[in-house]
């Protein structure tokens, strides 16, 4: 049979990553379609989806993630796949916080591919030797770390000032002054109580003053730019998710080294993750659904799951995995991830689309990112506006 | 029934300007109808509706039997040459004057043919590669005219054809075409403002007025026997003198002189009633009696003069042969015979008698 | 009255007949399209298009959104400069190549390249150039002009204008080939008349050939209109929508509820209120334009 | 005083010149590094050598997918895709600027101004209905979908700019070619077509440039393997999660605008004067 | 030095088309010159090069004292009406007529006097809100004309001004500008194909044929005293009969018909040298004896009457006065006076005695 794939992952690392799934699924005399569409963090590849879903010309397989499984799954169009999941066990390798979310109503209609931390924080230690600071563990030490690297002329945190990544902040700030409970009811279950108490006001505090630390020239800079930034030494870190590694490495940097990777200050015990996920369409053609369900399992492979995330930098989302392949951070985050996943503080990332329907996550990052660059704009007001924001449907 | 009749045509333009008001002209097949008028009478808009390239507001339009009033311009086999020349910028003068055989699928080697003749004919052999902005405006102007003259069309339409050309050659063109429709016998509507071209290549001339036709007639009939003062003035140059007056007994009183009349204009016109006293200025000459007036302007053209004498009956345009002894300021004497002379009523401005 | 006869009466029809696939295709989808548009307006629909009808509730959801107002204030801003700034450099640009440059096949060329580049990458370059940090404020400080400011990128308030810019840049050499095209139709004739009637060089373009170029302004300036409507490309690549939401307008706020954000009913409201309010605007000039140029 | 004229001239003609040329300048620096050199050096600076990597790069070997084959592919699709969209929209919207100037009837400036009003249809608008009707007629995911699409949304622009244009021909031209025996379609192919050089290259380049650089529609109608390039840029450029390559991006672009440039310089020499001159007069 | 002169002035196109091989040309301030030729002599491009619109290939032109050859147009202070009008599309008649006026800075107030003035005296008061493409070809010339009119240049160029207008309203017109140049004593340079115009109007002709000046004289030099056989036959209507033979004892031999001469030509041209006899058709009469031949054609004009008749020295043209009585083949007598013959060289074409 054949599957289409529309997916975006489509340069350097990521494509060799998909190579290896087409591989994988060539050998099993499937052929594949690749429907690749970069952009946005996948908006573009959304906009075509749908515009093939309606023009009644589904793909196999599409590059899916987070509560918009559950809307898609909603609108009818996706296959249940649970008999490969009961085949290949998938209950048993997966953290139920993200098998969930690839279950419908109980059933799987997607496949994970790996896990993204968002909570890192990245940090050039040559840097922070020069300016006889350390590298933070709460939000506190951050302050100081930021004041010293100020005082020696550089820039304390690199950032980029897309909403995205004003989210991005926001959440690990939220996490790390809030606490996983705090993050839970006020991100992931939109608790309005939560989201108006006191613990708001701290986070939306803690968030601006972060922004006291970044360089007025960050808004519209892409996150690589800042990656750079610290790479060069220019500033001292940068908070960004897992992906930002591959900059360093690229670069020729060794983690531990050059550069050190550490959770955001006062997240060393919580997840906040994002899960890549295949989600599967109702087809027609029997010859097709075969291949569909063949790719599904590849994906949960652990061969797949081990050449995919090398390549992209993130951990594997089965637990239990041999990783002695990985680099350090990423054994780092693995270990993280399987620790969190025990003790409940594995959380979806809310600013990467993981926690909540898009709509929501959407008027949550505008109201972020408003007041990440409106100076005038008061904790109140921003904390008025996020709540509200969260009630959108 | 005719090769063209227009019946009644009207046009109007934007609601209430009217250009047209009620054609009806008839001519037979192989006639020249020439139409003159005065500029902007609707000349050009008259030619343009039977053409096909305007409709007119109400009236029909025949060529031959056919109705053509809503037929398309390619239908009419029509050959025009237009006011404004309206040539191809893109193509040559060759090209030019052979594109309407083109369309009409005439063999290639009978186009060239056609092409060599009207050139000749016009003399532009030398300019057949050029394109109409490298052009002279008398050029252009033939180029316009071999368009035309290369088709063998049903009817002829020219709009002022030779108006920028040089005398000579304009003489030349004028034989050219006399001779093509003598030989060809296609039925031609041709507007000019040139007087010579107009007796000379007209079998029917049609004077227009505001949108009306004043006559319709043989060329003899328009210069001798005018309808209306507007005729008679607007045909010859210098215009026919007109004076105003009052019959009387033996002629008309004017301005307190009286001149005389024929017998026939006396019975036309009881004495009393207001006329007006037509005389061509050719027709005076001077003489040892007769009207005397003082000379106020002399203008030699070459064969002849035309001299302005102020008289007791008002000014009096004089064309004389040759040069003239007179001179301005000198007391002269005019004379002519009552045969010359044109009666009109004073109200009307019709003719009266003869 | 005669009757014509057939081949005639096909002549007759035959513009009409030439004319009428474009005009049926156009009318079927475009009328088609903004009627479906509205009904989906008025609809549920989120993830994918339904019709549950809810009445006007997207649109009360709309005119709560000050992201919204955000968006249509900068259209507003960006439209008039746009269309402004970019007639009158397109305009001044046809103007001097008109003037019989040597090296005029070469600057055209220059002048439209931008058009040629798709914004996907050329709004990276243009992000540096514009970033205060890199581009041409730090270049200007490096060469000793400390005091050299040019932030706009950055500041919420500004950012707006450096899109126009970056707009200014791509189109400007169009807006130049489409004025370049209508002088050089216009009659030699009538530039020597009024040479001869004292004019000077910008009497003669401001007073004979710009108000015969009536047509050309008009194509311009529908071309200038709807790109600068529609501008979402140029947006996106720049700012997209950034910093905040402050350089949002609505083609990006429309496609980013609809597709993005799962929004498809509030997508479609913002669709129709945009339209409505070209047509506010739009319907009366075409109508008076096209009344005016008929000969 | 007349050098004086030609000096300001040229020297805004040069300043403007410097404007538009600036981002083409970092492009092209930028595509001429390698990742070090971009990642350590000023944005301005001039490359250390010339190093065509890049370029060799986007052509050919860099991902855009799951297949590794550069812009070369996609390249070739739009090719094939460019060619019958641009002719179909540019030849109808002659003929229909044509119609609507010379053949005017009761009402077509009534229903031009409503293609017209058409233009200002957000694109957004079409894509889900437009998926919905090309799945019907069965054209969706293939290149004549897309072609359709193009021709369709081009229609009005093209149109516009021949009726505007033609509107400034003498009308006494096509009468003469009435009264000549030429028809409808003769007076357009012999009289008035080669009068409309200057507007055929701009509507060429609009329509070339539009076509050629359209990504939404290029994205959602085309077929997996008849993909434009902006398609195959933006796979390249546009990824967010990944190491990115901003030489290979750049180079990319400028390849990706090779074929619009060329339109430009070959087209540009039809921008001629004096095309009705000697025509009529008046 | 005079207030226009033109020095050895060349024009040449695309490198091997030469329009204009030199022309001399100097006329006093307030004079007005004539400009005649065949179409397509180099009239209108001479016109332009005075204007500033062209420049010449080599040689200078002088306003006054001042050289203009490389000055701007605009510095000329021109009017000019052009031959093809070139009025401007999108303005109003008044418009086009005020424009000159307020590129000069005219108050307002004055431009509408001068609007007011022109259109009355060129008669298209009734037009001044239309544009041009509403207006008959006339119309539009004669707003060409106004736009030059309303101005007070230095020097008026006038390019064919009044080939559109019918014959009644040139007449009016060739009278306004003849007042108008009394009145201004404006340097005035007038193309035009109409004799009368040439003849009333101008101070002084300019003949000009292939780019060259033929004869540059007074009207009545060039009408009695025509330099050259070219110019001979190019002024007046019908042309001057030409008639080639030998000079021989008493008259010239054409033929075999011995046609007499005046002395002064039997001195210029001694007996057996080629020449060419010149007779103007009006200065032939029918008599009772004298050349005897055979008509072959009547053209009434109207006011006089064109024959041809063939005889044993040639076909010749007369014109008479009034209608004919003789019909087509009827045999006529000619005679005339040996002062009305005009004598060429028959080699050179140049004029011989007297
Ligand atoms: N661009 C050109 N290239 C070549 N020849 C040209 C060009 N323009 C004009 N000519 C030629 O120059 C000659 C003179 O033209 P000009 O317009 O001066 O004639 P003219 O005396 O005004 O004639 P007319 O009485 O017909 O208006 C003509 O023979 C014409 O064909
Ligand atoms: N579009 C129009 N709107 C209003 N009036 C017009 C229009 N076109 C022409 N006219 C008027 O119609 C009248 C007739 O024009 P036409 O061209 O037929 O005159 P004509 O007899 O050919 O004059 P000429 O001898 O000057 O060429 C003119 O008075 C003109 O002003
Ligand atoms: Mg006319
Ligand atoms: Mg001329």
């Amino acid at each position: 049979g054949e599957v289409e794939v529309l997916h975006w992952w489509t340069s350097g690392g990521e494509a060799k990553a998909a190579s290896a799934l087409k591989a994988t699924l060539q050998a099993k005399g499937h052929s594949w379609k690749d429907f690749a569409v970069a952009g946005g963090g996948g908006d573009s590849a959304m906009t075509v989806l749908k515009s093939r879903v309606v023009s009644g010309n589904a793909p196999a397989a599409a590059q899916i993630k987070g509560p918009s499984l559950q809307e898609w799954a909603a609108e009818g169009v996706l296959a249940n796949i649970d008999d490969v999941a009961k085949a290949e066990k998938w209950d048993s390798v997966l953290p139920p916080v993200v098998a969930n979310v690839m279950k419908y109503k109980g059933n799987y209609i997607a496949a994970p591919v790996n896990v993204h931390r968002v909570n890192w924080l990245w940090a050039n230690p040559e840097v922070f030797k020069k300016a006889g600071a350390k590298v933070p563990t709460t939000w506190d030490e951050f302050f100081v770390s930021a004041e010293a690297l100020k005082k020696a002329g550089i820039i304390p945190v690199a950032h980029g000032g897309q909403p995205w990544q004003d989210f991005t902040t926001f959440e690990s700030v939220a996490l790390g002054v809030g606490g996983t409970d705090f993050y839970k009811k006020a991100l992931v279950q939109l608790d309005q109580a939560t989201l108006k108490s006191a613990t708001m006001d701290k986070v939306l505090e803690t968030f601006r003053k972060v922004k006291g630390y970044t360089d007025k020239n960050a808004p519209g800079r892409d996150w690589n730019l800042a990656t750079a930034m610290v790479i060069k030494g220019e500033a001292g870190m940068q908070l960004m998710g897992d992906w930002a590694k591959g900059e360093f490495i690229a670069a020729g940097k060794v983690p531990g080294k050059d550069f050190t990777c550490a959770a955001a200050p006062g997240t060393a015990k919580a997840f906040t993750f994002n899960v890549d996920s295949f989600a599967m369409f109702k087809l027609k053609n029997e010859a097709n659904v075969k291949a569909q369900k063949d790719l599904a399992a590849a994906i949960m492979s652990t061969d797949f799951q081990e050449v995919f995330n090398l390549n992209k930098g993130s951990i594997p989302v089965r637990l239990n995995m041999d990783l002695a392949k990985f680099d350090d951070c990423a054994k780092l985050s693995s270990k993280d991830f399987v620790d969190t996943a025990k003790s409940a503080s594995l959380v979806p990332s809310v600013a990467h689309g993981m926690a909540v329907p898009s709509a929501a996550a959407g008027a949550i990052q505008d109201a972020v990112s408003q007041f990440w660059n409106s100076d005038k704009m008061s904790v109140a007001d921003a904390k008025a506006k996020i709540a509200s924001a969260a009630m959108t449907k | 029934m005719g090769a063209l009749s227009i019946r009644n045509v009207r046009k109007t333009y934007s609601g209430d300007i009217h250009i047209l008001k009620g054609i009806d002209l008839e001519i037979e097949k192989g006639e020249f109808l020439i139409l003159v008028g005065p500029s902007g009478c609707g000349k050009s808009t008259l030619l343009s509706m039977i053409a096909g390239l305007d409709s007119p507001t109400s009236g029909t339009i025949h060529i031959g039997e056919r109705d053509v009033t809503h037929e398309l311009p390619k239908n009419r086999d029509i050959a025009m040459v237009f006011q404004s020349y309206a040539l191809y910028p893109n193509m040559n003068v060759a090209e030019n004057i052979a594109f309407g055989l083109e369309m009409r699928k005439v063999p290639k080697a009978e186009r060239e043919k056609a092409v060599a003749r009207v050139a000749k004919m016009l003399q532009i052999e030398h300019l057949l590669e050029r394109k109409p902005g490298a052009l002279s405006g008398g050029q252009r102007q033939r180029v316009a005219m071999g368009r035309a003259l290369a088709r063998d069309p049903a009817l002829f339409l020219f709009d002022e054809p030779l108006s920028n050309l040089d005398a000579k050659l304009r003489v030349e063109m004028r034989a050219e075409i006399k001779q093509l429709h003598q030989r060809t016998k296609t039925t031609t509507v041709y507007v000019t403002h040139d007087q010579v071209e107009a007796m000379t290549l007209g079998d029917r001339i049609a004077v227009m007025q505001g949108g009306v036709v004043q006559q319709f007639g043989t060329p003899d009939d328009i210069y001798s026997r005018p309808a209306t003062v507007f005729v008679a003035e607007f045909i010859g140059s210098p215009a026919m003198n007109m004076l105003r007056g009052t019959a009387a007994a033996g002629g008309v009183s004017v301005g307190g002189t009286l001149l005389a009349t024929h017998a026939e204009h006396q019975a036309a016109a009881p004495a009393g009633r207001k006329v007006i006293y037509g005389l061509r200025p050719e027709k005076i000459s001077f003489a040892a009696s007769g009207l005397a007036g003082e000379i106020t302007m002399l203008e030699p053209t070459g064969p002849e003069t035309y001299v302005s004498v102020k008289t007791a009956a008002g000014a009096v345009v004089v064309r004389l042969a040759g040069h003239v002894a007179e001179q301005v300021g000198d007391t002269v004497h005019l004379s002519w015979s009552t045969d010359a002379v044109h009666l009109f009523d004073g109200e009307t401005e019709k003719r009266l008698g003869r | 009255m005669s009757t014509p006869s057939a081949a005639a009466r096909l002549d007759h029809w035959l513009p009409r007949l030439v004319l009428a696939p474009s005009f049926v295709l156009s009318f079927l989808f475009i009328y088609g399209l903004i009627a479906w548009n509205g009904y989906l307006s008025v609809s549920a629909s989120r993830l994918l298009p339904n019709y549950e009808f809810v009445g006007l509730q997207q649109y009360e959801i709309l005119f709560q959104s000050e992201r919204w107002m955000v968006a249509l204030k900068n259209l507003g801003i960006f439209s008039v400069l746009f269309i402004g700034i970019g007639m009158a450099l397109g305009l001044l640009l046809a103007i001097l190549l008109d003037q019989k440059i040597r090296a005029e096949g070469l600057l055209r060329t220059i002048y439209l390249y931008p058009m040629a580049l798709s914004f996907i990458v050329t709004g990276t370059a243009w992000k540096w150039i514009l970033n205060p940090g890199l581009g041409l404020e730090h270049l200007m400080q490096q060469w000793g002009f400390e005091n050299f400011r040019f932030d706009w990128l950055v500041d919420p308030d500004m950012a707006i204008y450096t899109v126009v810019i970056a707009g200014v840049w791509q189109s400007s050499g169009f807006v130049m080939a489409l004025f370049l095209a209508g002088l050089r139709g216009i009659d030699d004739s009538i530039i020597k008349a009024a040479q001869i009637d004292g004019a000077t060089l910008p009497q003669i373009y401001w007073r004979i050939i710009i108000p015969s170029m009536r047509p050309v302004f008009f194509s311009t300036l529908m071309v200038l209109a709807h790109i600068a409507i529609k501008s979402f490309d140029l947006v996106m690549a720049l700012t997209a929508g950034g910093p905040g939401f402050a350089t949002d307008v609505p083609a990006t706020f429309m496609y980013t509820h609809a597709f993005t954000r799962g929004q498809i009913g509030l997508g479609a409201a913002s669709a129709t209120v945009m339209l409505a309010t070209v047509a506010a605007i739009v319907v009366p000039y075409l109508y008076s334009e096209l009344r005016s140029q008929r000969r | 005083m007349k050098n004086v004229h030609r000096f300001i001239i040229f020297g805004l003609l040069g300043v403007f010149a410097l404007f538009f040329l600036l981002p083409f300048y970092v492009m092209l620096v930028t595509s001429l590094k390698d990742m070090g050199e971009i990642r350590g050096g000023s944005l301005l600076a001039l490359p250390a050598g010339l190093n065509f990597e890049a370029w060799g790069k986007a052509w050919s070997s860099a991902c855009t997918g799951t297949d590794c084959n550069g812009l070369q592919p996609f390249f070739w699709n739009s090719m094939a895709m460019i060619i019958p969209a641009v002719a179909i929209s540019t030849t109808l919207g002659a003929l229909n600027g044509y119609v609507l100037t010379k053949w005017r009837f009761k009402g077509s400036e009534l229903l031009f101004s409503f293609m017209l009003f058409g233009v200002f249809m957000p694109l957004q608008v079409v894509l889900l209905p437009m998926s919905q009707i090309l799945g019907w007629v069965g054209l969706s995911d293939s290149i004549w979908g897309l072609i359709t699409v193009h021709v369709l949304m081009g229609l009005a622009s093209t149109t516009l700019f021949f009726r505007n244009y033609y509107i400034g021909l003498p009308d006494e031209l096509i009468k003469a070619a009435m009264l000549d025996g030429a028809g409808f379609f003769r007076i357009f192919v012999r009289i008035v077509l080669p009068l409309s050089t200057p507007i055929l290259v701009v509507t060429l380049i609009w329509q070339f440039t539009n076509i050629w650089n359209d990504f939404l529609f290029g994205v959602v109608f085309s077929g997996a393997d008849s993909k434009p390039i902006t398609v195959g840029l933006n796979n390249l450029a546009n990824t967010s999660s990944s190491v990115k390559e901003y030489n290979v991006d750049m180079a990319a672009a400028m390849i990706a605008a090779l074929p619009t440039l060329l339109v430009y310089v070959v087209a540009g020499k039809y921008f001629v004067r004096g095309l009705t001159a000697g025509a009529v007069k008046g």
